[in-house]
């Protein structure tokens, strides 16, 4: 279950991308949306406190994480998520059992042992920075590592995500600023995912801008925005994009629009809203029309996923939950 | 009877009627939401604004400059901490200018842990704000008290901190707030948002009576003379628990809800330890730099020679956060054994 | 001293503001130079322990406060400034002797009691929300004024000025997000007075903005850059976006190009520098030229006003310092 | 002698050529000026940022993530109160990602009053530092701690607040920095930049030695056995001098230099109040929720049966600022006069 495996390696008649490469992407995003699923579900059943996910920016995530350089230090790319991001992990090949543990808050949670709430993915390994709770505070962070990689050359990257109602803070204009300056551009992609919620809140009366990624034409930052429920338009936008940034060492600004199919969180009850655009649903459609996959092979794999992370949500239902001395674990590092 | 939400938006009601509060506002304050714990559904005056902290409490001090009695809500208090220096000039605004200006401005926030709020829905802010100098800082640990407080603070013409102790805010009190029906569930009817579309609905205010609890007078919730526990918020009710356990057992214990943070009623509690010579602060701060060793200070300054026992504090751990996993929780915030041990303890203890 | 005078009534004859403006933008001007110098004096000669203040930016802030709508409350002007502002305060009408006391931290200083450092100026009878010197707050502040003055109607409006350096801010930022929100567009002119630097930094390493102004552009609100050096260019612009911001209830973002003739405060000399555009001097070559005044009668004006300020510079050296238990006074505000 | 900028310019001279430090920045921090107070003077790894707390503390979080060791400076510590959100998460990242990843960083400030700062050049940060989890602070009071103290900060692997007290960065030092030459004439030759055009000036670094001042470990540097002073930063050498002026009147305090902030050297203050029963902790913060405080209660928790007389702090008024005047800088902070009362009076109360 570690790498998404392709399906089928002939080539898809009328579909834009490789047939290989649709097959890959549809995997990896039915995988996450069936991870998402298990874990409202998990939260609905009483196995954890509280769910917050990405279902409904597959689209966009998993092409992302396709196409993102894996790797831990500076030739790699860095990755400053938000909490949204299940499938871009799954995508750079995450067993999707740790998320399942984070959101048991088990001992074995492999981002946070059991302390944090789901999706507060952290893999150092592979240059993910912890994502933490405060809205847009990776925008502030993530110049950092760009510029590490600045000076140190190559064409590792940064990539920072957060979502649009969070672009009202301060420290999306700071990623700007920090991003542009003539002294020292970076080599940043800055990613805004735009659901058109902030929770209960819609953008409609609070964004001046007509669109989010407006804002960094004033930086004379290259700037687009795109249909993120789309995985081919993900695909060659962020494609364009991350090549602009990895050989120019510029920055870019792209706004997605994508879907929040389950509501805000569980606070807001995780369950499935009808009226937005389903990109899953979609690109099935799609991948059936241009014979790429059949309905029978598409639900095969779905069974598939949702069995295996069934049985993944079972063993977890057994391991064990922290123990109370551990809050004093890791407050200092050590040396080494 | 009315929890402490209800309790909070019923003083807000009265307040933009009566009070001359003309915004409450934050993220999600508004329609369709009303807040994420619901203490501001159905008002008249909510907005929602961006999701910028910064903006609201700055907003809201320009409000205050203009006169609308700004009630702002930072909708958790993990999330206040970006705007520090704001409330410091909100803080500082009336002295800098030699008493030109005056802020008369709310702002409410959830504080502290009990709902599994993990590492960022678990703050308190008790220790941050009470060093910032030229608020007023209240915190409430029974819906009555939360009705007078708010009214009390949509009154004053400084800035006032509102400190919302999140575990209680579903917890329903014991008295009735002037003008709630006799029935919670027709209350309930009258002013809960339904489920579903609220698109048509509307509240229907039951005839609130105005109810002060002056800022900066504390409670006695328990009498007793050996020992004396001061808190507020969360773990108020947990220490007047413990001390009815302890009175069982022989030992009496007088509990103190401070209910100002600042400025605090110290005769109160000077007269309490006077008279037991032991005293226990309980907060659920972090215990480093913390706002009851501040009190304890105070009382060692001023009654060293009249204690029995060395004044104790039980506060949080001093860990980065509340972790998730309900062992976490409770291994990093008092909880009522750790009270009613320290009070045992304390009661007990001899040279 | 209140009011500045009009020289003379006759028409400029090349000059292409009405001849009477000219002359009382001129006076202003003097005045507020001549305010500066001997705050730096007093600085020099140890009658004060900081300077800072706006000597360069007075063909800008001179028709600032001459346009603004003076009075209390909600049908006037709010000024929400930073600390180089002396000149529109004079321009209200405000006396200099007032900025000579905040420079010597008397009792008697008008603004803060002694407190607060020179150009920290509050007035609230006038609307003038008190100046702190952190960069950037008062862009966070003032959309709370402009929408009290939204709500109440009738053309009062609020303004907030600014440094370029500091719009780095996320700050300055917040303002924009505020002021343009489709639910309630602020009356509210955001001003950026851009001397191209923050202290020893020069702007062209760290704005990759071309126009500051363009950082408005993105939130559709209507935005310009300007020459703030020439009072009649100012007098003009600010005239229609100050109209516009009156009647249209919207905000507007004006970025003045000024100079910064002394330096940054005191901290860094407060020395003449001879390589910046002196806006007065190039006014009053103008004014000579077109006719409108004589170099004696502009030289009379300055040693009039340099006779003035010297003699309130005297007057305020005798005057008394707090005493040291006045600390206590005005940290709450009780009931009236 | 070096004073404490020059101190704290050479270790990080050090520190770019032998710790690993590649960025030292923020407001003015390069050249031509080369900071505010000019300790980052002539330095290779400097550089300006834009006029943007939130981005330096963030960059210097993600530059530490990609393990640059960044050295970051916030001109004054009154303008970092807007990061404190940030300086959270620097403080909680280790522990949030269960050790997995760590933040090797160096936040420098400078803190307090003594140069005429008025309200926003005054401000202390020990109160609020100490109570964020996760990091350490440190604070010296003199050039040669300084130096070792930045050296160890270099070499950490968490977070670390370096507090300068800017009254004492002009300030010589009584002891040679390892390797600073003889005369100081001759170090400000070599290492001061000139007034003027600085574009082609080059400093001549003098040959530097590692020395640490291990974090954590503070100082006695007046022994005395029957008052036990602790303090740090500004008010350290008036606590020196009031002891000397009580040794001359007969009375013997020993005075501590905390140095370390968090985690402090609790077994060296024990020690101390164990031999004198009696304690004055001094530092010019705002009293109220106050890093003495906690001391204070870890004083009286701990040894409340062994002291002769109430622990006792001496810190800042609790104020909304510090006035520009004279009188009013002087009332509301400890002056030297002050501290020797302070003294007297402990050493001579009696029941
Ligand atoms: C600084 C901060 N303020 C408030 C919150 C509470 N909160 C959590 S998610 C959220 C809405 C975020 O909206 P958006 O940025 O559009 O991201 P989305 O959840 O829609 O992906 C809010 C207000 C927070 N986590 N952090
Ligand atoms: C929040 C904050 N950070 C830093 C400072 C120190 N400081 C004072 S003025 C200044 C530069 C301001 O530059 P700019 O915004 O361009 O205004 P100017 O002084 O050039 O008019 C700085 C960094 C401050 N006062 N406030
Ligand atoms: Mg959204
Ligand atoms: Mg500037």
């Amino acid at each position: 279950m570690s790498r998404p495996r392709l399906l089928n390696r002939e080539e898809a008649s009328s579909a834009t991308l490789d047939r290989e490469l649709l097959v890959r992407i549809h995997d990896v995003m039915v995988k996450a949306r069936v991870l998402e699923e298990r874990l409202i579900q998990m939260y609905k059943q009483g196995h954890g406190y509280f769910w917050i996910g990405g279902p409904g920016e597959e689209a966009f995530n998993v092409p992302l994480g396709l196409l993102m350089k894996k790797g831990q230090g500076l030739d790699s790319d860095y990755l400053h998520a938000h909490y949204r991001q299940s499938a871009t992990l799954l995508a750079l090949g995450e067993e999707p059992i740790g998320a399942l543990r984070q959101m048991k808050n088990t001992a074995t949670d492999p981002y946070s042992g059991g302390r944090n709430f789901a999706g507060h993915f952290s893999r150092r390994e592979w240059n993910i920075a912890p994502v933490s709770s405060p809205i847009e505070v990776q925008y502030a962070i993530a110049p950092g590592t760009a510029m590490a990689q600045k000076r140190h050359g190559g064409d590792g990257i940064t990539i920072v995500t957060g979502g649009d109602a969070g672009t009202a803070e301060g420290d999306f204009a700071s990623c700007l600023v920090w991003s542009s300056r003539p002294a020292n551009p970076l080599p940043i992609l800055i990613i805004v995912t735009n659901n058109k919620w902030g929770i209960s809140t819609t953008a409609d009366g609070q964004h001046g801008e007509t669109r989010i990624s407006d804002r960094g034409r004033a930086f004379n930052i290259r700037s687009k925005t795109i249909n993120g429920n789309d995985p081919v338009e993900a695909w060659r936008e962020l494609k364009e994009a991350m090549d602009y940034v990895r050989t120019e060492r510029k920055p870019f600004l792209m706004e997605a629009m994508v879907s929040r199919l389950y509501g805000h969180s569980s606070a807001s009850g995780a369950n499935f809203v009808a009226n937005e655009v389903d990109c899953l649903k979609e690109f099935e459609a799609k991948l059936e029309k241009d014979g790429v996959l059949t309905r029978e092979q598409m639900e095969a794999l779905r069974n598939r996923y949702t069995e295996e992370l069934a049985a993944a949500a079972r063993q977890v239902r057994d391991e064990p939950q922290p123990a109370p001395e551990s809050i004093w674990n890791h407050i200092y590092a050590e040396g080494k | 009877m009315a929890n402490m939400a209800q309790a909070i938006r019923m003083a807000l009601h009265y307040a933009e009627e009566h009070l001359g509060v003309m915004d409450i506002f934050g993220e999600d304050v508004g329609p369709p939401l009303g807040g994420v714990f619901t203490a501001t559904q159905g008002l008249k005056r909510t907005w929602n604004s961006p999701l910028d902290e910064r903006g609201i409490i700055g907003t809201a001090i320009g409000l205050a400059m203009a006169g609308q009695r700004p009630v702002a809500e930072i909708q958790f208090a993990d999330y206040i901490y970006n705007t520090i220096d704001l409330l410091k000039i909100a803080g500082n605004t009336h002295w800098a200018s030699n008493g030109d200006w005056n802020l008369p401005m709310v702002v409410k926030t959830p504080v502290g842990s009990g709902i599994r709020g993990s590492i960022y829905h678990s703050h308190s802010f008790d220790a941050t704000a009470t060093h910032i100098p030229g608020w007023k800082i209240v915190m409430p640990s029974n819906p009555l008290d939360a009705y007078g407080l708010m009214l009390s603070a949509c009154q004053e013409l400084n800035p006032v901190m509102y400190l919302e102790p999140k575990a209680l805010l579903r917890v329903k009190g014991e008295e009735r707030i002037p003008g709630e029906p006799e029935d919670e569930r027709q209350l309930s009817k009258m002013i809960d948002a339904p489920l579903g579309d609220r698109s048509a609905w509307r509240p229907q205010w039951p005839a609130l009576e105005p109810y002060a609890v002056p800022i900066g007078k504390g409670k006695v919730v328990r009498e007793g003379d050996q020992v004396t526990v001061v808190s507020y918020g969360r773990t108020l009710p947990l220490c007047v628990k413990a001390a009815d356990t302890l009175r069982e057992q022989g030992v009496s214990a007088e509990v103190i809800d401070l209910r100002t943070l600042w400025p605090y009623d110290w005769d109160l509690v000077k007269a309490s330890i006077e008279k037991t010579g032991r005293v226990l602060y309980v907060n659920e701060d972090t215990e480093v730099t913390n706002f009851g060793e501040h009190l304890m200070r105070r009382t060692v300054e001023e009654l060293f020679y009249k204690l029995l026992a060395p004044p104790r504090l039980l506060a949080g751990k001093f860990v980065p956060g509340i972790g998730l996993a309900d062992a976490l929780e409770l291994a990093s915030v008092p909880q009522l054994a750790d009270i009613t041990q320290a009070l045992q303890k304390l009661a007990a203890e001899e040279p």
